[in-house]
C-alpha cells in the first residue's frame, strides 16, 4: 500500500498503520477510560494520552488498571500491564467495571466483520468441523457487549468485511437499529468506529448500518467499495481523513513505539 | 414462550455439574488440617490429576502459569482431559501438543496472543477431535465465581446475540425485579486446579504480586487445587501479611516448590518471558513432523522441570529473563 | 447459681461459664473449621485448639481468617481477629466459603429459641413497632442457613426458651424434619448443640426437637423443665455433662481468658 | 403457583432502585479523570451529601470507621438520610443519635456488639421513626455485589424460612440449570459511600491493610465515594504496590485525610479502639436529656474533628491507643 501512495505521487511521510492508530487515537476522547489489547489499540491509547487525551484511563482485561506503559506490552496480561499502575487487579474487577458502565471504549479486531459490526474471531466453516479455527472470543464479547463504545482496527479487504460472517464472536448491532437492546444487551452500547487502512466508517444513527466516514488520502471509494463484501452506506460528507499531523507522528515514533513492533507492521 | 421460563440459548454441552449441593458434600469431606502439603511436582500430579478429570490453569497463558505442572501432565501421559480455555495460550498449546484433552470449555485457546497460532490446538477443532463449548472470558470468570460463592449460576449481561452465546450451555433468565433479560451462566466447580504463585508456605496458603485475574475464584471453586511456588517460605512470611493471602490453605491439596516455574511465561516482578523460546515452540509446533522431535526434546526426555530450564539456557537465560522484567538490558521483545 | 451448688454440698471448682465454655470446646472436633464471634465461642475455640483440637481452623465473619489469637477480640471485626492471621479477606470471602460448604460450625445466641433451634435476635413484639428492638440477624442468619453445624450457647429461662419466637432471625429446623429442604437451605445443616447453664441439649434425628442430652452437675430434670417454655424430648440416657477437667480448667483460666473477660462474667 | 414464576418472599421495602441500566446511565457521566480530589471533611460532605440520600459506611460497626465524616453529618444537620446497616454500630449510634436517618436497610444495627445497646438507636425502631427493611449481613454484602457487578440481582441461598426473610425485600427464584430455589438479592446501589482507608494518593485510590469487609464493593456500588484516609500519599506509593489497591480513583468523589479518623474505633495496624470513650458514649445515650449535652460537647460544639480528639485525650491518648493496638501496655480491654 505504502508503493501505490507513492506511485500516485503523494508525499508518504507516514505509513497506513500510522495512520490507523492517529486515527484510532483521535476517536478516543480526554477524561474517558478504555480497554485495550496489545498492538495498535495500545499503541493508540498511549499516543491519546501523550497528545490530546492525558487523562486517558487504560485497562487491559486480566486485572491491570492505569499502568505507566514502559514498553509495549506483548500480552494483555503482562506484567507492562500494570507496571506502575494504580491497581494491579482481576480479570472480573476489569469485566465488571464494563458491565457496571465505567468503560467508555474498547477496541476489537476479528476475521469477519459485517454491515452491522459483528465480528467472528472464532471460526470459518461449520462450527463442528471448522475450515479455520481461532482463538475465541475471549475478553471481545464482554468488551463489545458492556463498554459504551466499541472501536474496531482492522485491515479492509473482501474475505473480511462479508454480507454474513460465519459466527458472531462479538456482537455489534446484530440485525440492527434496536436489535442489542431486544437481545438482552445494555441500552446505548454498541459499535462506534471501524478504522480500516482505507477508511474510518461509523455507524447510520436509523440502520445501524455501517457508513463511511472519511476515506484516507489516496484512497479512492472505488477502492472501499471493491474491498467490502456488502453495501455500504456513505455519509452526507465523506471527508478525506486527516494525515498524522508532524507531532503525532514524532510521538508516536519516538515515545510510544521508538522499536516500532507496531508501526513496523503491515497494516493489511 | 413463558417469559419466565428459563430459555436455553446455549446449545453447547455443560462439562460440569453446576449443583452445589453436590459441591458441598465434597468440600464437606476436604481435609481442612494445617498440614505438610509440599511434594514434588510429580507426586501432585500423580496424586491429584486422574484420567478423565477436568482442569483449571491459573494465570493467563503466558504469565503466571505452571508449566512444570502442565510438562509433567505430558510426562506422565494422563489421559481425557477436559479444559478451561480461560485464556489459554501456552498453557493450551503444550496441553493440545501432548494430546491430553479431549473436551474444552473456550474462551480463548489455538493463539498466543500477538504471536501467532498453535498448529496443534488448531488440529484438535479443525479434526473435531475435542468436544467445545463456547464461552467469554468474563463468563468462564463468572462460572469460577458462581462455584466459589457456593450458588449454581450467576447472571450477566454478555454473550447475547452472539454465537459465542449459542454454542454455550449458558440460559436466559428474567430478572425477578426489574424484568430484565438476563444470561445465566452455570457454575463451574473444576476437578483439579492447578496454579502457579510467588510464594506459598508449606501449608498452602499462598501469595500473589500483580494481577491476580481469575486464580482467587479458581482456587475456591476447585475440588482440587495444586500451588506450584516460585518460593515456599515460612508461615511467618504468610502471616506477617495476611492482607496479601489470596487463596488460604484449606483450598490447597499439594504445594511444589518451582522456580521459573511459569517459564517461558511472564513472572511478574521476577522473570519476564522467553520470547525467543515461545518463538521455538510455535516453529516447532507447526506440524506434528517437527513437534514430535520438540516434545521429546524437551518435555518427554527431561527427567522434571529443571532439566527443562537447563536445555533453555539455564541459569544465564533466567538471569537475561530477570534483567528484561526489571527492564534492565537484555534480548528484544516485541 | 454458683451459690446455691455450693448449698448443695457440690465442690465448686468452676463457675457455670466455665463449664458451658468447656462443654462447646468439646463439640469441636479437630481438623475442622469455625466462625466464631466473641466471647463464650471464642473462648471455646481457642480453648479447643489448646487441648483436644489443634487443627481447628477459627474464621470471623468480618474477614479474619486463621489468626493466632493474641487476646480475646471486642469486635468481630477488631484487629485481633487477624491478628498473624493466615489471611485478612473479607466477609464475602468468609460467607461463600460457609456457602460453598467449607464450614462446618458457628456460633449463635438470641433473645429468644423454640424448640426446632429457631432463633429470634430481631425484635420482642410487632415488628413494626417493637416492644424491644434487637440488632437483629447481623451474619446469624446467613451462618445458620449455611454451615454445616449450628453451636447455640445461650442462658436457660423460660423467656428465652419459649413456645414460639417472635421472630424467626436465624433458622433451626423451622417446622420440623424437612422443612429447612422444603424452604431452600442446604440439606445436611442445622442445630446441632444448644449448651445452657442448665444443660447440653441436641436435636431429635426424626422429630428436629430439641432433645435434653445431658443436665449439668448439681442441675435437676425439674429445673430444666420449668426453665424451659416448650415441652422437651429426653434422650433415653441422659448424662450428666462432664465438668471442666483440671487442665481443661488450667488452660482456659491461664492461656485463653487470663483477664477473665469471659469466664468472669454470670452465665444466666 | 407456578414453580418459576419469581415469588416475593419479602414484604419489605426496596429503598434503591436495583436497575442496572439506570446506574449504568449515571457512571457513563461519572468523571474519569485523574484530578486532585483532596478537601475538608466539611467540604466533602456538604458537595456530595444531600438531604434524603442514602448512605452506606465502610469498615464495621467499631473498626475501620469514617468517624470524622458521620460527625460532620450530624454537625451540617442533614436530614432524612437512608443507611445500609451492615454491621452498622457505633456508625449507626452517631447517626441515630443525630436523627438523621428516616429508612435503614438493616442486617445489624442498635448493637455496639458485646459493649451494650444504643438507647437512641433503639428508640427510632420502638417509635417507628423510621422505615425498616430486614437482611443479613451477606444478604447485604452480596446486595452491593450485585451492584459493583453491574447487575440487578444475585442470587444466594440464605434467609429463607425466616422472618429476615420475610421483612425483606428478596425474592424467590428457581435456578435455570438445576431448579433449586434460590433467593434472589436485588442490587443496592446507595447514593454516597463513606470509607476509612489507611492510605489514599490525592487522586482517590486507596489502600487498606486488613480485612477489607465490604469496602471493595461498597466503593464500586455507590454512585458517589467520599474516602478519608489516616495519610495521603503521593500516588508513587501506590504505584509502588498495586496489588495492594482496594478501590481505584475513578470510583472516589473525595478524599480527605484524617489523622485517627476511626477514632473510637480501631483502625488496624494503627490503633485500637477507645473502650473508655465508647463506655462514656453507652452512657450518654441512655437517654436524650444525657444524650443531648455529650453530643453538643463532643460533636455540636467541635468545629471539627481534631477538636473532639483534644477533647477526648489528644495526642497522649492517641499514642496510649497506638501501643494497645501494638498489644504494648495501655489500659485493658475487654
Amino acid at each position: 500500500m505504502e508503493t501505490r501512495l507513492e506511485k500516485e505521487g503523494y508525499l508518504v511521510s507516514y505509513n497506513p498503520m500510522e495512520l490507523m492508530i492517529c486515527l484510532a487515537a483521535r476517536a478516543l476522547e480526554d477524561g474517558s477510560t478504555v480497554v485495550v489489547g496489545t498492538g495498535a489499540p495500545c499503541a493508540a491509547a498511549m499516543l491519546a494520552q501523550k497528545t490530546h487525551a492525558p487523562n486517558l484511563m487504560v485497562l487491559f482485561e486480566a486485572g491491570g488498571v492505569g499502568p505507566i506503559l514502559p514498553t509495549m506490552p506483548i500480552s494483555v496480561g503482562d506484567s507492562r500491564t500494570f507496571h506502575q499502575s494504580i491497581m494491579a487487579s482481576s480479570m472480573l474487577d476489569v469485566m465488571e467495571a464494563c458491565q457496571r458502565g465505567m468503560i467508555d471504549y474498547c477496541f476489537l479486531g476479528g476475521a469477519q466483520i459485517d454491515m452491522y459490526g459483528n465480528i467472528n474471531s472464532t471460526v470459518i466453516g461449520d462450527f463442528h468441523r471448522p475450515k479455520v479455527r481461532f482463538p475465541g472470543s475471549g475478553g471481545a464479547n464482554d468488551l463489545a457487549s458492556l463498554c459504551w463504545r466499541t472501536m474496531i482496527i482492522t485491515p479492509h479487504d473482501p474475505r473480511r468485511f462479508v454480507e454474513k460472517v460465519d459466527f458472531i464472536t462479538s456482537p455489534g448491532y446484530l440485525t440492527g437499529k434496536g436489535s442489542r437492546e431486544a437481545a438482552g444487551l445494555p441500552p446505548g452500547t454498541g459499535p462506534y468506529k471501524v478504522i480500516t487502512n482505507l477508511c474510518v466508517l461509523g455507524f447510520d444513527e436509523d440502520t445501524r448500518r455501517m457508513m463511511v466516514e472519511s476515506v484516507h488520502p489516496g484512497v479512492s471509494r472505488d477502492d472501499v467499495v471493491k474491498n467490502t463484501g456488502f453495501e455500504l452506506l456513505w455519509s452526507k460528507d465523506v471527508l478525506t481523513s486527516e494525515p498524522p499531523t508532524d507531532e503525532e507522528l514524532r510521538v508516536l515514533r519516538e515515545e510510544v513505539d521508538p522499536m516500532k513492533y507496531i508501526i513496523g507492521r503491515q497494516a493489511a | 414462550m413463558s417469559g419466565t421460563l428459563p430459555v436455553q440459548i446455549g446449545v453447547g454441552k455443560l462439562f460440569m455439574d453446576p449443583d452445589p449441593d453436590r459441591a458441598r458434600e465434597f468440600f464437606r469431606q476436604k481435609s481442612r488440617a494445617l498440614t505438610d502439603k509440599t511434594m514434588s511436582v510429580k507426586d501432585a500430579v500423580a496424586t491429584y490429576i486422574q484420567d478423565g478429570e477436568y482442569l483449571a490453569v491459573g494465570g493467563f497463558g503466558t504469565n503466571r502459569i505452571p508449566t512444570a505442572a502442565l510438562h509433567e501432565i505430558l510426562r506422565q501421559g494422563k489421559k481425557g482431559l477436559g479444559i478451561s480455555g480461560h485464556t489459554a495460550t501456552h498453557d493450551f498449546q503444550i496441553m493440545a501438543a501432548g494430546g491430553v484433552i479431549n473436551r474444552v470449555d473456550v474462551a480463548y485457546v489455538v493463539g498466543l496472543e500477538a504471536r501467532g497460532l498453535s498448529r496443534a490446538a488448531r488440529r484438535l477443532f479443525e479434526e473435531a477431535r475435542v468436544d467445545v463449548c463456547e464461552w467469554s472470558n468474563a463468563a468462564l470468570a463468572w462460572r469460577y465465581k458462581a462455584a466459589a460463592m457456593g450458588v449454581p449460576f450467576l447472571p450477566t449481561r454478555v454473550m447475547f446475540g452472539t454465537d459465542t452465546g449459542k454454542y454455550s450451555a449458558a440460559r436466559e433468565i428474567t430478572c425477578p425485579f426489574t424484568r430484565k433479560k438476563l444470561l445465566a451462566l452455570p457454575a463451574l466447580y473444576p476437578d483439579v486446579a492447578i496454579i502457579h504463585v510467588h510464594r506459598a508456605d508449606k501449608y498452602g496458603n499462598a501469595q500473589i504480586d500483580g494481577i491476580s485475574v481469575s486464580d482467587l475464584d479458581i482456587a475456591r471453586a476447585s475440588k482440587k487445587v495444586i500451588i506450584t511456588a516460585e518460593r515456599i517460605v515460612s508461615d511467618d512470611i504468610i502471616r506477617g501479611d495476611p492482607t496479601r493471602t489470596a487463596i488460604p490453605y484449606f483450598c490447597v491439596d499439594a504445594v511444589c516448590e518451582v522456580r521459573y516455574g511459569s517459564y517461558p511465561g511472564n513472572m511478574p516482578y521476577e522473570y519476564f518471558s522467553d520470547e525467543d523460546h515461545l518463538r521455538e515452540w510455535l516453529a516447532a509446533d507447526s506440524g506434528p513432523e517437527t513437534l514430535r522431535p520438540f516434545l521429546d526434546k524437551y518435555i518427554y526426555g527431561t527427567k522434571d522441570f529443571s532439566e527443562y530450564l537447563e536445555l533453555c539456557g539455564g541459569k544465564r537465560r533466567m538471569e537475561e529473563l530477570r534483567r528484561l522484567e526489571f527492564l534492565g538490558n537484555g534480548p528484544e521483545v516485541a
